[in-house]
Order: structure tokens, then sequence, then C-alpha cells
């Protein structure tokens, strides 16, 4: 189908355009070039997406077709869930730049061209079935995301962050390419469908490549403990940056180890899927747990929202992880609800900026009477983060639960229903806070020192322009109603099982087999009610117990402080200083090796 | 395997190692980026070995025949794209730096940490 | 964290990621003694079917073209950071104005006659040299990106051996912004004869000339043209980047 | 052949040492110099392993351009403390 690359081609064709003559562009005139660029990019994935529920499109670019199973050139093989995160990535694009309409007071097309380029590079990551292509793509997002991040180049905060984020993912592209380097090296192919076939059994390679690749993607993926540069980059960046950062960006990492086990590891490492699924799951607990308690920790709202994209990313590895179609469905569900949820707020967060020109919940005590409009939405995104009925990620989080329970890992499902009231606790409390004006006015966990808020990105206005509340309230909107407009649970669960099947898939890329759709066997039964509504009044608990801690009985406030000094030690291993973020990260490649090499052979 | 036949290999992990102890104990940022320069040198190495035939010909050739036994092209691609990678993520970082130095004056990583929790 | 606790946290981790690439390595075959598919299938396509008799070029502009779409957009966004990043500082130190007058104070590196002569001699050298790069991509080593950083280095050298204002005539900055966005959006468009012509993106549309000569390759050379387009701009605004203050200096010195 | 495989072998040695000694000059002006005389040696190397179009984009990347930006950036920023300690100087002349 002629339309595979143009997800890739339009945003790249129109960053150039952009670059030099968008300087002496009227300011509009960009806007409007790439707002129409990042629709198209919408329409051209949403109809890919409708194109590939059938068939996965195979593209080879230069008409190089494989000869005799070898891949000469590179392909785009096109499914459903890539097609997918390629709309959601360009309807977040979408909401980014209507959202900097008004936001930014001086904004040269730059930031418009790397907002493409940034955009193209997630389609090429999402699309491409070759990996070596995946790695280009995967520098493409860097190198974009390290400028966007630096982009308020004048103050401190964002150049720290882009440099421990620049440094941290470079050695994580390393690490990929050294993986790379090894598999090309065993097998003489670089093709996902050929490296499949070439690779038989779990031999050394094949093992030390895992490690090596999945710990580059999962630097990008924030889990523990590679998350270090995640919230110093994602609580300083300009807010429309950040809504890709949370929304897309983390989980295109996440959606690169899924390529890795599916397209290419589950069939040699067959016989050892169940300790490579322990190892994913119990990564993902931990990630879970710790950005969940650091969330709550936190007083500047965006990085407090920047902790608990650390925590849902830990769900969502684990959906990943388990290697079944029902948890790869669900974590699909997940990225949907989720990425639309944590941008609304992120936002939101931006609108508090303009409007109070802070993001510190103590400073803003009381401060968002006025607007209950903005409330509103504060308080349903941190209900939706919790996982409220119908919200995309409460589908998702039903379908991971229903998914890990058969495989005995019951312990992950109780983390995970913490970290959802973790988290959506502590948006709610913020709420709670800003917009009614209750609690007391100091910070709920004794602070380790840092950084309490921002400076302001724009300059105030009496009101919110409408440029600027549209895209959270339409972002909002869309997570509760897309799961009601089309039936996603099943349709995630059937791709997610053609993702996984390793041999079908080499198939049909290499000699054009049809691939089965796997239909689920027995009929999708609605999830459990009971659970959503429990998580969603404990976090409402948790808020108000947050808030009213002083009428609380001796017992349980001296619990409480128990409780905070065993955090701040956790907040204190957060140094914000490279070499810790990347002693850590090297020591999470060695522990994750480790456990590999000892439980993979 | 002969030590010939793992030198390459043996290096590539040495580099790698090396680069990773300077980016950890750096004391500057204009340091670290070199340091990081080196780790990237490691993965050229990886990919020059594994493409390498012995007595093959360079993949560029004024005649040609299908007997003529080369050295893998492909490998040499990627490094190519690997090495324009290395010097556009240098250049970025040495940008940051150098904003980062007029922040704080001190283009020492630890000058302007701050805990942050 | 302590330096004590990194110094352990690190030697673990260092040790660790050593032992995992040594693990894997062990089981690799023998440098030089490389077992294929994917080079010895490509190697006689590069020749039969692609007419180049560089096999490195074939892959880089032909088979894997896409890749190299997105190593030249790489260059392209991290040229427009470095300059986003940096240029910013200019403006925030125009503000200043007391420390712009004082630095306008300081002497100029004054450039001595030895060096000019060799510059200016070196500058045809390696214009010649670049040019000839850029387009025998197809046939000998080099190719847009080699000759393209070696044309970039032609306006530095100017820069070092002679005069600001040569250097703003010879290499002004909208026209070089320019060539970078043409020689970005350049390769698109060559990709993009393939998808006119009803086939798929990048495929190889241009009649191809006789093994070993500048068109042998068909598109190959257009791309090369286009990444060699890019690839200089690119490399003379990131270097104008980090030159930027003190050229200016420079040129008010000079007035 | 066997000259080959001495070289080689030679370049790879030399590598190994260069490598862990750019890391370990800590002066970044003495370590520009040296990353680019490593990238002379692994452009060497390069070629010793017939990968001439790799060599080529070595020596003007790695030997020449990245070096050169390490330069230009400690430049500017030396140039930016020059200034400050004038700045300073001037203040405290002033007062």
């Amino acid at each position: 189908m002629w339309l595979v690359p143009f997800p890739v081609l339009v945003p790249l064709g129109v960053a150039a355009i952009l670059a030099a003559p968008g300087r002496h562009m009227p300011r509009r005139l960009a806007d409007g070039i790439a707002l129409s660029a990042a629709g198209f990019n919408l329409i051209a994935c949403w109809v890919l997406l409708a194109h590939a529920r059938i068939q996965p499109i195979v593209y080879w670019f230069g008409g190089w077709v494989p000869k005799g199973g070898v891949a000469i050139g590179i392909d785009f093989a096109v499914d459903p869930l890539g097609a997918g995160f390629g709309a959601l990535s360009s309807a977040l694009v979408l909401a980014g730049l209507v959202f900097s309409l008004r936001y930014f007071d001086s904004v040269g097309a730059m930031f418009h061209a790397l907002m493409l380029v940034f955009l193209a590079a997630l389609c090429g990551f999402a699309l491409t079935g070759d990996l070596f292509d995946l790695f280009v793509f995967f520098e493409l997002m860097s190198a974009a995301a390290f400028a966007l991040c630096g982009y308020k180049s004048e103050e401190l905060g964002p150049i720290q962050g882009a440099l421990n984020f620049a440094v941290s993912n470079t050695v994580g592209a390393f690490l990929i390419l050294i993986g790379i380097g090894l598999l090309y090296g065993h097998t003489g192919a670089l093709n996902f469908a050929q490296l499949s076939r070439t690779l038989v059994a779990p031999d050394r390679v094949a093992v030390a490549a895992l490690v090596l690749i999945c710990s580059g993607l999962l630097v990008k993926a924030a889990a523990v403990p590679f998350h270090f540069w995640l919230p110093d980059a994602h609580a300083v960046a300009p807010t429309p940056v950040c809504i890709l950062f949370s929304g897309v960006m983390v989980e295109a990492g996440l959606l690169g180890v899924a390529r890795i086990l599916g397209a290419v590891m589950s069939h040699p490492l067959h016989d050892v899927l169940p300790h490579l699924r322990a190892i994913l799951v119990v990564l993902g607990a931990i990630t879970a747990a710790v950005g969940g308690l650091m969330c709550f920790a936190q007083r500047h709202l965006k990085r407090m929202l920047a902790f608990s994209t650390v925590s849902h990313a830990g769900i969502m590895l684990a959906g990943v992880g388990a290697l079944t179609g029902p948890a790869l469905g669900g974590a699909a569900l997940y990225v949907l609800g989720h990425g639309l949820v944590k941008s609304a707020l992120f936002l939101c967060a931006g609108i508090v900026l303009h409007r109070y020109r802070t993001v510190d919940e103590i400073e803003l005590i009381g401060r968002g009477r006025g607007n209950p409009r903005l409330g509103m939405m504060f308080g349903l995104g941190g209900l939706a983060l919790a996982g409220l009925p119908p919200v995309a990620n409460y589908f998702g989080e039903a379908k991971l639960d229903d998914a890990l329970r058969p495989l005995g890992l019951h312990g992950a499902t109780w983390v995970f229903a913490a970290a959802a009231v973790l988290t959506g606790g502590t948006v709610l409390r913020v709420t709670a806070r800003i917009f009614l004006g209750v609690g007391p006015k100091q910070e709920d966990i004794p602070d380790v020192g840092g950084m309490h808020t921002e400076n302001p990105e724009t300059r105030p206005s009496p009101h919110t322009p409408f440029s600027m509340w549209f895209p959270p309230a339409v972002l909002l909107a869309a997570a509760f109603a897309l799961p009601l407009l089309f039936d996603l649970r099943a349709a995630a669960e059937a791709q997610a099982h053609r993702v996984l099947d390793t041999a079908g898939l080499a198939a049909h890329v290499l000699r054009g087999a049809p691939m089965a759709l796997e239909l689920h066997d027995q009929p999708v039964h609605p999830p459990s009610l009971a659970r959503a509504v429990v998580i969603c009044a404990l976090a409402l608990l948790l808020a108000t117990v947050t808030l009213g801690r002083r009428h609380l009985p001796r017992p349980i406030r001296v619990l409480g402080a128990a409780l905070a000094a065993a955090l701040e030690a956790i907040r204190k291993l957060h140094s914000g200083h490279i070499g810790d973020d990347i002693a850590w990260l090297t020591f999470g490649v060695a522990a994750f090796g480790t456990a590999c090499i000892v439980l993979l052979r | 395997m002969s030590v010939y036949g793992f030198l390459p290999y043996a290096l590539t992990a040495w580099l790698f190692g090396w680069g990773l102890y300077g980016i950890v104990s750096s004391r500057n940022w204009v340091h670290l980026c070199i340091c990081l320069a080196i780790v990237q040198s490691s993965t050229y190495v990886l990919l020059l070995g594994i493409g390498y035939r012995l007595g093959a010909a360079a993949p560029v050739f004024a005649q040609f025949s299908a007997s003529t036994a080369a050295v893998d092209p492909v490998v040499q691609a990627l490094m190519l794209t690997d090495i324009v990678v290395e010097a556009t993520v240098v250049a970025l970082l040495l940008a940051l730096a150098v904003r980062a130095h007029q922040s704080t004056g001190s283009l020492d990583p630890s000058a302007s940490c701050e805990m942050r929790g | 964290m302590s330096g004590g606790a990194r110094a352990v946290l690190a030697g673990l981790g260092i040790a660790g990621v050593v032992f995992v690439i040594l693990w894997g390595a062990v089981d690799l075959p023998a440098v030089g003694h490389y077992l294929g598919p994917y080079g010895d299938v490509v190697t006689p396509l590069a020749v039969f079917a692609r007419h180049s008799t560089d096999a490195v070029s074939a892959v880089n502009f032909d088979f894997r073209g896409i890749d190299t779409l997105g190593e030249e957009f790489i260059l392209f966004t991290s040229v427009l950071g470095v300059t986003l990043l940096l240029r910013q500082s200019e403006e925030g130190a125009k503000g200043e104005g007391e420390s712009e007058d004082r630095a306008q104070g300081r002497p100029t590196p004054s450039t001595g006659d030895a060096v000019r002569s060799f510059g200016s001699g070196m500058v045809g050298l390696l214009v010649l040299f670049g040019t000839y790069m850029v387009t025998h991509g197809t046939v000998t080593p080099g190719g847009g990106f080699q000759g393209g950083v070696i044309l970039a280095t032609v306006p530095l050298l100017v820069y070092l051996s002679s005069s600001a204002e040569i250097f703003e005539r010879i290499a002004p900055r909208r026209l070089v912004e320019a060539g970078e966005s043409a020689g970005a959006f350049g390769y698109v468009l060559v990709g993009l004869f393939g998808v006119i012509a009803g086939v798929e993106f990048l495929r190889n549309v241009v009649p191809l000339g006789k093994t070993g000569t500048l068109t042998g390759g068909g598109t190959t050379v257009l791309l090369n043209l286009t990444v060699g387009l890019e690839v200089a701009t690119g490399f003379v605004l990131l270097m104008l980047a980090f030159v930027d203050e003190a050229l200016q200096r420079r040129r008010r010195a000079q007035r | 052949m066997a000259l080959t495989v001495a070289l080689q072998l030679v370049a790879l040695c030399l590598l190994a040492v260069l490598g862990p000694g750019v890391v370990l000059t800590r002066d970044p002006v003495r370590q520009a110099i040296a990353v680019s005389f490593f990238g002379l040696v692994l452009a060497a190397t390069f070629f010793l392993f017939r990968a001439p179009d790799v060599a080529l984009s070595q020596l003007v990347i790695g030997a020449v351009a990245l070096p050169l930006m390490i330069l230009l950036a400690l430049t500017k920023v030396k140039n930016r403390e020059a200034e400050q300690a004038q700045t300073k100087q001037a203040e405290e002349g002033g007062s």
C-alpha cells in the first residue's frame, strides 16, 4: 500500500521546509502548516490501522523484496498496534501544537520542526521491521527530544534535565547497538523476521543481545533503576513537549521491547519464557512501586506527574513482559488510556503554571477556587489515572489483571492496584488543595531539598485562552469515549496475539503467507467493576487521609511518620547527579544480565 | 578461538568499560562528552570485527567477478551511520554543556546538581 | 550518593556490562570468518543489479536507503537543536550590552601571512577534493557524507586564515540555512520519484548508467548530492553556532 | 597477509592503550588532542580492516570535526569566563 511511508515522510519533509524559510514566515502560517502535517499523520495512521486489521501490511523500501529468505532491503511491517501507536502520537503532537498556539510567546518555526521530526521518528520506530532501522529512528527521536527538552535554555533546570536525559539515553543507545552487533555477527541478519528464523535456541549470543537491547530500550521506558533521568527531563521540558515524553516516548521504549520479544526472541526463548516473564514482571512491579511512592512525595506538579509516568510504565512493562496475547492487549489499551489522560493532566498543569505562575502544590493552596472547570478536569484526570470506568486504561488494567492471575503472578497485580491508588490519590490530593483549598499548608512528606517550582513559560492573561483548555478537554473525553465507541478489547487482544506470533509473522513478512487472526476462544466477559471502584475509592481515601492527617488518631500518625522516613531514603537516591544516574544504569544492566544469564541458560 | 579472532571483541568490552568509567567519574561535562565518544568507538570496533573476512577484498571493486571474496559491506554502512550519530550527539551535548556553564559558571556536573528527591 | 557508594555501584555495574558483552561474544564466529548471508547476497547485487563498484554506497543509498534518510535527519535535527540552544544565549548576551562593549576592546587574534597564503591554497584543493568525493560516491570510497564534511571545512579554514567578512561573503547564513533545508528535503524528494512512478519509495527508477561511471547507480548519485549539500551546510551551521559570538566580535573589530 | 594481520594487531593494541589514555586525560583541551589522535588510529584500523569508506568518514569526523567542535566549545566557555572575570574586576575597581 502506497500510504505506508508517508507518516514518516510528511512530517520530515514539512520539518525541512519549516526549518530555514520558517524563520521568515508569519507565525500563524507555520502553525497552520505544522498542524496540517500532524493532522495528515493522524488520518494516515488511522487508515493504515483500518487496513492492517485484516493482514499486517508489509512494505519493502526500494522494492527490495527478500530473496530466498534473505531480506535485502528494509521493510515497514504495519500492524494495528504500530499504526495505533502512530495515531496516538499524531493526536498528542496535534494537541501539543494547539496548546502552544498561545503558549509560547516567542517561538520560531524551529519548535514546530522539532515536534514534527519527533513525530516522524515515533511513527518510523513503531512501524519498522528492521533492527538497525529501529535504532536509527530511536536516535532520531532522541536527537529531537534532547533539543526540545532544553528548549527553555535560559534556565538551569531544563539544561540540567536535558544533559542527564541525553547522556543516559545515549548510553542506552550504545547498549542497543552492541546488542545489534552481537545479533548480526551471529545471524548475518537485521530483519526481525529473518532474525527469528535464524535464532533457534537460547544460546549465549541471543541472551546477551536480549539483555543489552532490552536494557537500552528500558532506559527510554524508564524502568527502575534506569529511570533516574525521567523526572529530571519531564519536569522541566516545555508543557507541550512533556505530553509527548510521558504519553508516547516512554511507551515507545516498551513497544520496542514488545517487538524484540515478540518478533525475534519469543521463538528461540520459547522453553524459558516463564523465567523471562518472571524477570520482566518483577521489574515492572518494582518500577510501579517506586514510581508511585515517589509520585506521592512530590509537590512540584510536573515532577509529580513524571513520577506517576514511571509508575504506570511499570504496569505497562508487566503487560509487555508477560508475553501473552491478553496481557499485551491489555498493555496496548493501557498505553492508549494513559497517554490520553496523562497528556491531559500535563496540559492542565501547564494551564496552572500559566494562570497562577507556579506549579508548587503548597503555594497553590486554594488559588484555583475560582476555576471549577480546570478543577474538574484535574479531578477527573486523577480518577482516570486510578482507572475510573470506562476509561481506556481501566479496561487495560482489568485485562492485564485477568492475564496475570492464571500465570501465578497475583502479587504483581496487588502492587499495580497499589500504584494506581498512589498515583490517582496524589493527583486527587493536589486537586483538593488547589481547587478546594483544604489541607495543611505544609508538604506531606518532609522535603530533602531541591526544586519546587519553575518559571512561567507564558505572559499572564486574565483568563485561559480557548486553545489551552480545549486540547486537554478533548483528550480526557477521548480517553473515556473511545472504549465505548469501538470494541477495543477484543481487537487489541487478537492483534496482540499476532505481535507475539513469531513464526507466523516471519512467514508473512518473508513469503507473504497470510497470518491467522487468533480470535479469543472464550467470549470476552465484562471486566470486574468492583476492583476498579475499590481502587478509585481508595485513591479518594488516600487523598482525604493525607490532607486530614491532623485529625487522625495518634497511632496512625506515628505510622505515617515512619513511612515518611522510609520514603525519604528512596528520595535521597534521586540525587540528580549524572554520575549516580549512570552508575545505577550500569548496575541495572548488570543485575538484569545476571538474572537472564542464570535463569535463561 | 585464537587471540586474533577474539581481540576486537575484547577491545569492544574494554573500551565500553573504560568509557563508562570515565562518564561515572567525570568532573567536567566536556570530558564526559569525550568519554561518551570512547564508548561509541567500542561499537565501531565490534561491527568492524564482525564483518571482516581474512584475506578478502574491500567492498570497492575495480573489477568484480562472482568469485571475488569481499568483506561485508553492510556493517560498513552501519558504521557510517554510527559515525554521523556520534558527531551529532556530541554536538548537542557540547551545546548543552556550554549553556550549563553559562548558567552556573562551571562545567562540573556536581556544581549545578541539586538534591531533587 | 557518596563517592564511595557510587564507586561500588558503578564498579559492579561496569563489571557486569563488560561481562555480558564478553560472555555473549565468546560464541560469535571468530574475527575474520564472516559467515553471511546478508553481505554476500548484497555485494553481487550492488555490482550487477546496481552498477555500483562501491558496495557500501549501494547499501547506504539503495538497499538501506531509509536508514540514510533517518541518519540525514538526525544531523538535521541536531543542527536545529544546537542552533536553538546557542542562539538564544546570544540574544540574552545582547541584552547585557555592557559585556559586549567590554569584549569589543579585547584584541583580536591576528593571522600571519603564512597562514593566510597556506589557507587560500588549501581552499581550492579542498573544494576540488570534496566535490569529487560527493559526486563519485558510487564509484570510489567516500560519498556525500565524507565529501560534505570536507566541503564544510572550507568556510572554517577561511575564517581561521582570513577575515570574518570574507567568511560571511562565501557562507552567508541565510544561504547556508536554505541549503540545509534543501538538502534534507531533496532526499525525500528523490525518494518520492519512485512513488510518483507508481512503485515503492526510494525505488531506483532513474535509468542506470554504465558500471563504474558517475551515473552508474541511478538515483544513488542524486541522493549523494543531496546528502553532500545537507552535510556540508549542516556542519557549517554547527561550527557557526559555536563561533558566532567570536565572529561578531571580530567583525566589529575589523570595522 | 601476515603483514596485514601484524599491523591489525598493532593497531588494536594501540587502541586498547589510547582509549583509557583519553578517558584518564582530565584536562579537556589535552583530551581533545588525545581523542583526535585516537580517531586517527581508529581510522587507520578501519583501513587495515578493509573499510576505506568508514576510514574516510572517521578521518573527517572523528579526527577533525569532532575535536574541532570540542575546541570551539571550550573557547566559547573560556571567552565567557574571561568576560566574567573582567566584569568582576571592573566592579571591584569601581567600588
